[in-house]
């Protein structure tokens, strides 16, 4: 029998929590930044697609990312663990597993979970519960599983050609960013943006979610080290460059309105967070602390673009974790340093080919993610409507749709009698 | 003087707001208030609670005018609020003996 | 000396840890269900209950459950480890120990403190400080450790008999319905209801409160396991019951009033995480979405039983706990099977005799719980009087039995004056 | 090779982690005790604090405080650890390491942070964000990392004479609380104070804050082992501390005012954490429990004393941290057991001498943390000053620095307009 | 037209609401008001800073009315908020010259 | 009788309800408002999105007094609230045909 390491799999079963946490911590770092009339409804959006990828993932989605590959070409694993079925064999391909493999299954499963989950913010206010749920599943299955299958399963085509991706900088942060475009490209503006004020209802509650994104950031970098030994490097790494963005965005504010402000601090926070990903296992501080820094500041500056562009991607998914996907992916061609861990780049007298590397992983991801999930948001915006009615919407979705309130803050509650339990 | 109060929907404020500008207004006061009438409000249910809200968000507007400015005043609240549909809102006039701004102590006409 | 296993000791720990946080956010979870005036109320009860239970629990309770057996019958631990006296030596008639005792002791302290804070929904708006702080001790000491004994102890006479219950959902899940429902007959009604409006203040904080439910949980099921090597099925079911009983949840909503309600889908998730505590362990992945399946439709549909009984158990303890802790015990029954752990159940042709013992445990359960919860809240509330005055209720419990107010949300906060430091 | 544990390393990490969330549970529990219009402010400066300290510790602090000593006179590191170079080696003097020392590094980071976060509630309301970047950074380097060598390095001068600290009472808490006094002084009273209104705004964050950092205390405390096997102690003391605490702090309020308070309650269990801290791997359940009780009752009565001497130390660091932090590190020298590990207090037969040691490092740390951070502070408020203009402080923070609202509740967002993108 | 305004305990809302349902009024607004009078506020402690809240929440409803029905609804709003301890409010009765329908532009009665 | 409204800054509450003590006045009813007028308003920024906040926060007192106390009440509303910058509010007076104690069902001056 194969021998698991304990402490790895304690550390690998406490980093899955971590990054579970994370969706509750972006629902409601989202969730404060729309406006009251709809934080409930992002809530909920959230939390079905906890419970969506969940099922979709243990069923098939796990065995069509990390299954034994499906005719050695490195596109699609089988269905060979569907419904978990022979969980207790090995990960195909990977080398030195010290954790069983359910244990892998749940950490990966959170992954699949918050990537789909960030999609909610490209949205935000205008979408029908039923089309959503139908949407993320198919996007769960069809765009997520396979690029999880082409970068992180050892048998996958881009792993295989050498891309070095510790925890998803592309499967999880530039498949999201322009996922997020593309979607919402497809369901529209929100009605009067941007004209009119729509300003963040309760930006406490995103900082405490900003807050709860960087704890779960260290299970979901430092837990993709599989490993206890070997998780230090990506865990401080992470920090820094998450320490690094925050100041960076600040500084920018400041330089741009005179005024740094909370949101945009914590979102910088998130933006190092997203691009130190895919490399925290493979820099050093200085590494680090650089892709901190660029990522932070490209962020900010690609907040605006959406303006420009006059296109409604409400909660920045592109310019949070496209951008900062391509800054982190491309960042590991230039300050790789096999000191750390992988290849060296062109600033450790690697050369270009880890570059061109990760050049290659960024293009085929920003194509299929953008293609893919246009295509398939067509098709349900086709079929059924993503969107909902023009006075829901001026209602908010809270009520229209959910027929609740988020807050009835007053001083003593007036206005509404009971039916007696509904009936 | 006369105090124009007027209850309007929430989301046609910045077009009164426009409005009000239009006809030399330069000052009002607003405020959020729980609206009863014909439009009806909705239902919640909270685990199988269910309520009946009976009430709509409104705003109120107050303006202080002139006497001859009231009628202007009104018209512009109620062609910028109107939508059509039931709920749009009522305004109503009332006179006012005496206006004093605080910041000089100006009374009547100079305080507005 | 005995060996212990740093990594499953890390496990344990860091599960004590997230079964603690659940604490929190319980009594957020339940504080944004109730109205603004007792939010404070609420969440002083669960800390109060964090602090009893805590103290009593180092000092007699963990002896009591987890003692040496007072005289072999099964009922009682003895005072052996009082203020945790002896804790160098190992757990009483526990197979093969991997974590020192005191961890263990920390793991089921957070057990009995969540269990007992789970009370506090029951009796919402309207319970006397002090007179509650004497019934949730007696509560813990009388009704608890007695049936943690007999469950969780390998001494005790239902785990003698073969019962199976994972993480507790006979002593945790079915003990705080019944409990629940207990003493909410014993405090009755609040002023007002079923008639007034009693909406949630703060849902959103109810929402975030059930996520740290749900990551909490983890740590909560898989901890159980007491091994990391073990953990990682009691992991993913917990997971796939949790995702799988939201949906249920929302689904019935949607068939019964059209619109599924995020504080439903949330209620939903925990129904489900109840229902898999006494399965996670002993079932695969079928297993875990039926029992997830059935808990989110069954505790949706018994949310509305209290309306037609005019049983006022405030936050559903009853209909979520109570009914969830019954589908999961019993489900072991069917589903349970040998491939995980434990015996077979009846689908797996085990027979029908896993499905006694656990029919018995929940006989057992429910018996105890409502009957001794039901005398010593008598007691409690003939001596003391556990109920505010009718002032205090209609003013609000955060500033009648606690000189505070929840929130100052006005832009520029008025209408008061200081008196210097209360002298 | 040196052999790592994987265990413990996974538990360090897990409680790097830990510590790490207790910052957010910080920047909320100090946020909700402020008023409304400064609110965003005080979670920016806690923010700020993370990325300030995270990125000065990776670069120098970590190496000036546990660095190789210089000169071997215990006072400070050198910097042969800075930017994280030679991690790989051991940390100087540290007998028996399990973790690798770049796990000791993050873990080591959080205290840095935390404890620098702390200063941000004795200055609340009332400071420019560029000049309390300096502050805190200046802090951070000159007087927080020489007295972690001091007590925390096995090569700093007060380790070497035999002071017992286990997680920080002297350099963390005493260190936060005479710090956040002398800082208090040098910016002096918020306008309005003590006269004005000025009660805190959403008590719920608050109460939050104080769960979080409960939870968030294990990994402080217990992590502070090292050792997953030697934690458990350390984790149990901890909770029997906060606990007792609580009900402590409620107790003597009860006793004030008739009425113990929910912020008092969840202040008190701050107390207890806080006292525990320096003894929680010292002493056993009878030492936990009178720590607690005493810290939660002198902490109780403290936070009335800065009324009496005028001193607007806005958010009670002294009276909870530094108070807390007296009680703690004293009561080891009475009640420290080698039962547990390390030297027989006075209570337990070990003489005076430990008593001494103790007493000894809360001097130094009460004069070292006082005096520095006064001229840091005076110089700081000198060269650029430290506080907003008095319109700015009316206005509140939110808006005059930050050009955001914390909130927008209203049933539907009223009174704006959006300038495109802010072109 | 008069304007009647009435500052009520906010758990009579309900009572009231129906009261003036019962006289006819089919609409009224309502918005939540600090109340300062013989009614004591209470105290807050936080952390030993004791306050003084001096305030009472209460309830505001207006309805504007024909002028001869001015006196029923005082009376009906009077009955329904009474609770006979001190603080249960006051209602005053404001002359009003003229009132708007937004919706459709109806003036004076017809407006109601 | 008459009713005194004043929209002041909120931040001098307290001084106006001392002066209307010391001029006799034994109750009031407060409320939050939003005030627009030559006073300036703030700008915000979440993420790139800029908005122009228009309204200020203000509270609005309500005092309903005799007809003889309305200058006294106005005077010392106006000389507590000025701070002399611009947006100290405004006072308007409005006559009232009755007064209600809820209470007592005591009429006019009685009813204060
Ligand atoms: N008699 C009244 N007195 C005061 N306010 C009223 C009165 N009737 C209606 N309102 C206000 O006007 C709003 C709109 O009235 P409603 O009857 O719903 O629609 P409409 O005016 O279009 O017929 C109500 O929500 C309420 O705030
Ligand atoms: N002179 C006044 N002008 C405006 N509102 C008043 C006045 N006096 C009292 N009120 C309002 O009426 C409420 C009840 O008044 P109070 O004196 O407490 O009780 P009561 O009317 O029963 O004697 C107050 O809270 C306040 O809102
Ligand atoms: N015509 C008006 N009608 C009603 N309220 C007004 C009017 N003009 C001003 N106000 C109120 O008075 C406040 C102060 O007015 P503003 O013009 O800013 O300053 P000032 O009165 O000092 O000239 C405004 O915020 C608004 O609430």
């Amino acid at each position: 029998m194969h021998h698991y390491s304990a402490g790895d799999t304690a550390w690998v079963l406490a980093s899955a929590a971590l990054v579970f946490f994370m969706v509750p911590g972006l629902a409601i770092f989202y969730g404060g930044m729309v406006r009251r009339k709809n934080v409930l409804a992002m809530l909920m959006q959230n939390f079905i697609t906890i419970a969506v990828v969940s099922l979709l993932w243990v069923w098939v989605g796990y065995s069509l990312a990390f299954g034994p590959d499906w005719g050695g070409v490195g596109l699609l694993g089988t269905f060979h663990f569907a419904a978990l079925s022979h969980i207790g064999q090995l990960v195909p391909g990977m080398a030195g597993q010290s954790v069983p493999q359910v244990a892998f299954v749940v950490f990966q499963m959170m992954f699949a979970i918050v990537t789909a989950a960030l999609l909610t913010g490209s949205i935000a206010d205008r979408a029908r519960l039923g089309a959503f749920m139908v949407f993320i599943a198919a996007w769960s299955i069809i765009v997520y599983a396979p690029l999880a299958h082409w970068v992180f399963s050892p048998e996958g085509w881009l792993a295989k050609r050498g891309v070095e991706d510790f925890a998803g900088g592309s499967v999880v942060e530039v498949d999201s960013g322009l996922s997020g475009l593309a979607i919402a490209l497809v369901i529209g503006r929100r009605r009067g943006w941007p004209r009119e004020l729509m300003r963040p209802h309760n930006v406490p509650l995103s900082v405490l979610g900003a807050g709860i994104l960087w704890f779960g950031w260290f299970g979901f970098n430092a837990g993709s080290a599989l490993s206890a030994g070997r998780a230090g490097t990506a865990f401080v790494n992470t920090n820094t460059a998450t320490a690094a963005a925050l100041l960076a965005w600040a500084a920018v504010e400041k330089w741009r309105t005179g005024k740094p402000t909370t949101l945009g601090a914590v979102s910088g926070a998130v933006a190092g967070a997203v691009a130190i990903t895919p490399a925290c296992g493979f820099v050093n501080t200085v590494g680090a602390t650089v892709i901190g820094l660029a990522a932070g500041a490209l962020c900010a500056l690609a907040v605006r673009l959406k303006f420009r562009l006059g296109v409604d991607e409400s909660l920045d998914v592109l310019a949070v974790h496209g951008v900062g996907g391509y800054v982190g992916m491309l960042a590991v061609g230039f300050f790789g340093t096999a000191a750390a861990k992988g290849l060296n780049g062109l600033l450790y007298g690697g050369g270009a080919s880890l570059l061109g590397h990760q050049a290659l992983a960024v293009l085929v991801t920003t194509a299929w993610a953008f293609g893919a999930t246009a295509a398939i948001g067509l098709a349900v915006h086709k079929l059924m409507g993503m969107r909902v009615s023009p006075e829901a919407e001026v209602a908010g979705l809270d009520i229209s749709l959910h027929e609740e309130s988020a807050y009835d803050l007053e001083a003593l509650s007036i206005g509404g009698r009971a039916r007696h339990g509904g009936e | 003087m006369r105090l124009v109060t007027a209850v309007i929907k929430p989301f046609r404020l910045q077009e009164v707001q426009d409005a009000l500008h239009a006809v030399g207004v330069a000052g009002m006061t607003v405020s959020e208030v729980q609206g009863f009438g014909r439009q009806r409000g909705h239902t919640e249910v909270y685990r199988g609670a269910e309520y009946q809200v009976d009430f709509v968000p409104k705003v109120r507007v107050e303006v202080v005018c002139e006497d001859a400015d009231a009628d202007r005043v009104v018209e512009a609240i109620e062609s910028a609020a109107r939508t059509g549909k039931i709920g749009d809102g009522k305004i109503w006039v009332v006179p006012v003996e005496q206006l004093v701004r605080v910041r000089t102590g100006q009374r009547g006409s100079a305080a507005l």
